[in-house]
């Protein structure tokens, strides 16, 4: 086994490194993807490397981005675009949603959208306004994308390279503030499909189910309930779109409790779409309402704010405390 | 044009103005022309083309049938067999031009009313239908034909081609790509930004829009307060209006943007000025917006017209010509008739179908459930 | 009492007419909103009789068209902004989301955002791509905005009335397969609060709640589950963000059960976020699971299978069933 | 520039070009200058400017005042107190001389580089610290200095400009709006948009383009081939290219295009040629992607050195001025760093403050819990 030590950043990094060597279609594209290796360095090196025929600097535009890269799938390439920041995806928006999700599909399957948009989502880095959003729900409810995350070093190796292989569209969220947090990286291990959501941690009397930046906080709520006598089991979701509702089923059947934790807004949020169709697969199940854990109906606070703004240990364990007071 | 209390700002005064900071000029300039409204062979300093008879009554035979199907499309639409047509209605010169002087491995991106270029790549005219019938929503492989699946997001697919066409140049290849696109689309921010990115990448592409004067009821004054081939040279590149409704000069300026493509000097932009002869769409009423006396005049600039008075004055075709074309055209459109009442709905099912193409749980748990609601009315239908 | 019969179409063209005649502020500016009144009418007449200056024929552009709306508000006027169809909101999105729906809050509440915009929605027209969505959850995630949709022509007139006031930006959806249903106007009522939820049909073994297109539907379901002896209540939520919970948590305490019925795709739905909520709520009074009955995860389908697609009485109906049978 | 593989494509051959679809030239035009970078005053056709010793004074102050708080809020970021500082180091002329060709009554939208012109406009400096530090996403009354706020999302604050300045002409005001943004937005979609928009309308903005030579990492050449201010021809109205370090020129390029507004005849667009001296932000490492000659180059040219050697040239001030300003800037250092680290953090509820103007019960709610939640711990605490 080839396991290394690495952060999520570099994990990315080294994933994006094999993808442009295995395969010529691949491109990397993005504003500042290139010298600067972009804003968190994860396409670092690699226009040195690959030469800037395969690692493009574009134009500042969004749209441009995504709808450029769309032709380049048609003409059979498979490009990875890089959208600076969350909140500067928006300019980007008609092309993914009427264009990037539609076009197979439209196309009665003959063409195919081989196309992933990275985008660094999340906040506690303490940045300013647009910096720090967890738009995945905006993407999720459209039909045609996938939606993923992943949560350490392994997972976003792997899932980058499944995301690159896939014949379609994936949104690829980031999360950002994890990107210098280390884990074992083994370069050798064949990964699940996609979309399989992971037992983070096994559990017995209540399911906390993450994704992305907040898997760890999940996990670190397990280890505090466990002080407690709680036993947390930590669902990691690594997919929004599709969602691995089977294996949510499996740990709502076996804890009887469910409390989903994300950045995102409550209101209309991913959370929303878990509890819906949990509660409907396991009514029975439940001994409480599924509880969710999130951000506000509010913009994405100045930075100052966002440690009371984001959901933390406390946070989590309050929810548990209270779906286990049913 | 301006709203209604900017006329009500001080006047101008041109006095204060500089030369540095000129308006520029929106005087309506020449249009490369070849063959006039009245069917007169005319010469112009940059554009010549060297046609034989037999391009020239191909052509001719090009924009009759593109007529004829599209009447025969509007027909159908009235008779309830499509939910909606978009007619070309006069643009026949701009796309023919334009669609002929393609070589078979350039890649075209159209909006929704290029019948004409479709049919100039082969495209089978049933298959433009299938989505105006509702049955789907493009109904051909676009790599058959090189020629995109209709794009009804305005303006959207013009990033389609560039990023095609940068591709076309990573691959070595010379071909080119064309994007049709209309006035109205010029307004849209992702024009510009496919202008910005084709400059800057040099992509081998040539942006064809036809200036046919409405954007359904606005007419062009509401997108640009200058002619819009204008908007390229902002960009970097060349722009170039051409009289829409003539099909020679269309097609010696379109071939000269391709040409200008594949040596690698990147993208052109082609204004032809024409005119949407009918209505936007079947669906629209242009009795609410425009004068008649408007596409009256525009009568007299009709593209097939005036080749037809040149090939006639030239004598270039005799009435078995033309009698034969008359026929081919009712057979195409007896054919198109019937293929279209023969379209059959699709399955239900093919709801879920292509969604994804590697396969998705929900899609499958949503087709299966859907499939067990359908056949439980099947079961108490027993 | 000045009651006339109308249609919602005729509904929405008088309020927008009152607002032009009652504040010099309004404003009604879109695509072809001139001379043609709007390719569905609504805005007809309007240009004529109060001039080029305050019904704009807008270039074709989404983005542009929002963005000026907000410079135009920010100088002190009321933009009411038309978006031709569902699907070609999209161009506009990033000025909605990022722009329109914070300026507020980015202020400190120091300027304000009365901007409207209408959105004819949904399907059951026979239009090709792009004429038949119901993109209200991807606006209803996002904190700042009003999402609304009347279903009648009383509110159609009333709840334009409101939003045009509103000092916040309102996403106002409208049921365009509606649009020549005719009702009763009163043109002299005073409104309710423009979030609140009507009862439109009392019941008491089930409640549907619905909103926009769906509410005709949901009361030809009542009316014929009454001919099978089940009691439905009808909730017109008229309001998708806010949402009026506690008028659904008042149904479902009646009733205990609930079915939720939208157009839109189930998945990241608003039936998810009404069904977590009001699980939460009332989770001793559901005797069973919130269902949800609204669209596939796929791209809305070409028009010949829309009457398959589109949730219609009889899976209204057979998810009454199923709720029941719990 | 050009993606790798468009140089394997066929070389130019430019005999075929013809006079219609000319590439327009690339070639560095001209710049509007009046004050050389060795400080010499010159002359220029269309742009003059009648300046009393007081006011270039009053310009030097501006701009020395303005680097001063920029060198404190860059000092602030590193010791903590700023989360990031986006400095305008090497674009004060740019900044200050069209903020004060600006009038009371016009308005202001700018990017998140504008401290100079928000200094114009009377906009306390330690205001603009709030959203850098985190305690606020912008901490000024827009209406108080006619000042919108910094805006981020790159680009959209010219369509707020040109609809702003759409309403100005409704309300039959002779004031006009100001747009700013970088070399790099002119790539969005929205800045052509806004272009297109106020064309039509013709309404009185200008848009101020600081051509600071990079966006972030990426050259102006990533965004365009051919000089920026010729954009704005292809729309309708007029563009100029400024020396963005030259106060003077800047001032009288833009009060020119600041009164062609207000007399009614639309837009400009003027190109402020300067540069980014420092990094993009306190964030970036320009190490990374440019040389530092190439920085060293353009401190020759610096917008502060040439006003003074000016002004020291033709006796404009005295040493006790200098020292006077000297003495100003410090203090004004001094005030910004007290009130930046007296900057309390916003109550946690604030959370939930201004998302609506109307009011919204969900969000009362979710404070209410949230309100309680904090409550919770403060109990513990006890
Ligand atoms: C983004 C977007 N906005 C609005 C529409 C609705 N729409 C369809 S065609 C059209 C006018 C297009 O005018 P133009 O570009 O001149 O093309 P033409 O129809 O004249 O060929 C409009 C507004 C659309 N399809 N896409
Ligand atoms: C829509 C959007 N995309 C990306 C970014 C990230 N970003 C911030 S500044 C910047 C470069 C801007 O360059 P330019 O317009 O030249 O302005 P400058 O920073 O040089 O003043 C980028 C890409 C953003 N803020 N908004
Ligand atoms: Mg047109
Ligand atoms: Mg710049």
């Amino acid at each position: 086994m080839a396991t290394q030590k690495m952060s999520i950043a570099k994990a990315l990094n080294e994933s994006l490194r094999k993808a442009l060597e295995t395969d010529p279609k691949v491109l990397v594209m993005g504003e500042d993807v290139g010298k600067l290796g972009g804003v968190f360095r994860i396409t670092d090196g690699l226009q040195k490397d690959f030469g800037e025929g395969r690692v493009i600097d574009t134009p500042l535009a969004e749209s441009g981005i995504v709808g450029t890269a769309i032709g380049l799938a048609l003409r059979g390439y498979r490009p990875v675009v890089e959208i600076q920041f969350d909140g500067f995806v928006f300019p980007a928006y008609d092309q993914i949603v009427t264009q990037l999700a539609k076009m197979h599909a439209r196309a009665l399957g003959k063409v195919k959208m081989p196309v992933v948009v990275r985008i660094p989502y999340g906040g506690g880095i303490g940045a300013v306004e647009h910096h720090s959003e967890s738009p995945e729900a905006l993407f999720a409810h459209v039909a045609g994308l996938k939606v993923v995350s992943p949560s350490n070093a392994n997972d976003a190796y792997w899932m980058m390279q499944q995301a690159v292989q896939s014949d379609d569209p994936v949104i690829f969220f980031e999360p950002k503030r994890r990107y210098w947090d280390k884990g074992e990286l083994d370069t050798e291990a064949i990964p699940g499909p996609l979309h399989k959501a992971a037992v983070a941690r096994e559990g017995s009397d209540l399911t906390l189910a993450a994704y992305g930046p907040m898997v760890k906080v999940c996990m670190e709520a397990a280890a505090a309930a466990q002080e407690e006598g709680k036993s947390l089991e930590v669902l990691d979701l690594r997919s929004m779109s599709p969602i691995d509702f089977d294996a949510v089923q499996a740990s709502v059947e076996k804890t009887g409790r469910l409390v989903v934790v994300h950045e995102a807004p409550v209101f209309y949020g991913s959370g929303a779409e878990i509890a819906a169709r949990i509660t409907e697969r396991c009514f029975y199940h439940l001994e409480a309402p599924v509880l969710r854990v999130g951000g506000y109906h509010a913009p994405y606070p100045p930075a100052r704010l966002e440690d009371e703004y984001l959901p933390g240990l406390d946070r989590v364990l309050d929810a548990v405390d209270r779906s286990l007071a049913y | 044009m301006t709203v209604e209390s900017t006329a009500a700002r001080k006047p101008r005064r041109s006095s204060k103005r500089t030369s540095a900071a000129k308006t520029p000029q929106s005087s309506e300039p020449q249009l490369v022309q070849l063959l006039t409204p009245e069917g007169e062979r005319v010469t112009h300093p940059d554009y010549e083309i060297d046609l034989s008879a037999d391009d020239l009554r191909g052509l001719y035979r090009d924009m009759v049938l593109t007529r004829r199907f599209d009447a025969e499309a509007t027909a159908l639409q009235r008779q309830g067999e499509l939910g909606l047509w978009a007619s070309l209605l006069g643009q026949e010169a701009a796309q023919i031009g334009s669609g002929r002087a393609l070589r078979d491995d350039d890649y075209v991106f159209p909006t929704y009313r290029e019948h004409g270029v479709a049919w100039c790549r082969g495209v089978d005219p049933t298959n433009l239908l299938g989505m105006f019938r509702g049955v789907n929503h493009g109904g051909w492989d676009p790599n058959t034909n090189n020629f995109h699946l209709y794009t009804i997001v305005i303006g959207s697919q013009t990033l389609h081609a560039t990023g095609y066409a940068m591709g076309v140049a990573k691959d070595g290849a010379d071909s080119a790509v064309i994007a049709y696109f209309g006035d109205g689309a010029s307004s849209q921010g992702d024009v510009a930004e496919a202008f910005t990115f084709s400059a800057v990448y040099n992509a081998p592409v040539v942006f064809f829009c036809q200036n046919n004067q409405w954007a359904i009821s606005e007419p062009t004054e509401k997108q640009t307060r200058v002619p819009l081939y204008q908007r390229a040279q902002g960009f970097g590149f060349p722009g170039v209006r051409v009289d829409g409704n003539d099909v020679l000069a269309c097609l010696a300026v379109t071939r000269s943007a391709l040409e200008r493509a594949r040596r690698g000097e990147g993208p052109t932009l082609v204004e032809a000025f024409t005119y949407r002869m009918g209505a936007h769409t079947t669906s629209d009423d242009p009795t609410k917006y425009r004068a008649d006396e408007e596409r009256v005049a525009w009568e007299a600039k009709d593209p097939i017209l005036r080749l037809r008075t040149y090939m006639e004055k030239q004598d270039l075709a005799d009435a078995a010509y033309f009698t034969a074309l008359e026929e081919e055209s009712e057979t195409l459109g007896k054919r198109v008739r019937e293929a279209v009442r023969a379209m059959p709905d699709p399955d239900p099912l093919a709801i879920f179908d292509h969604t994804y193409a590697d396969g998705n749980p929900l899609v499958d748990e949503e087709r299966a459930q859907f499939a067990a609601y359908q056949a439980s009315f099947a079961e108490e239908g027993n």
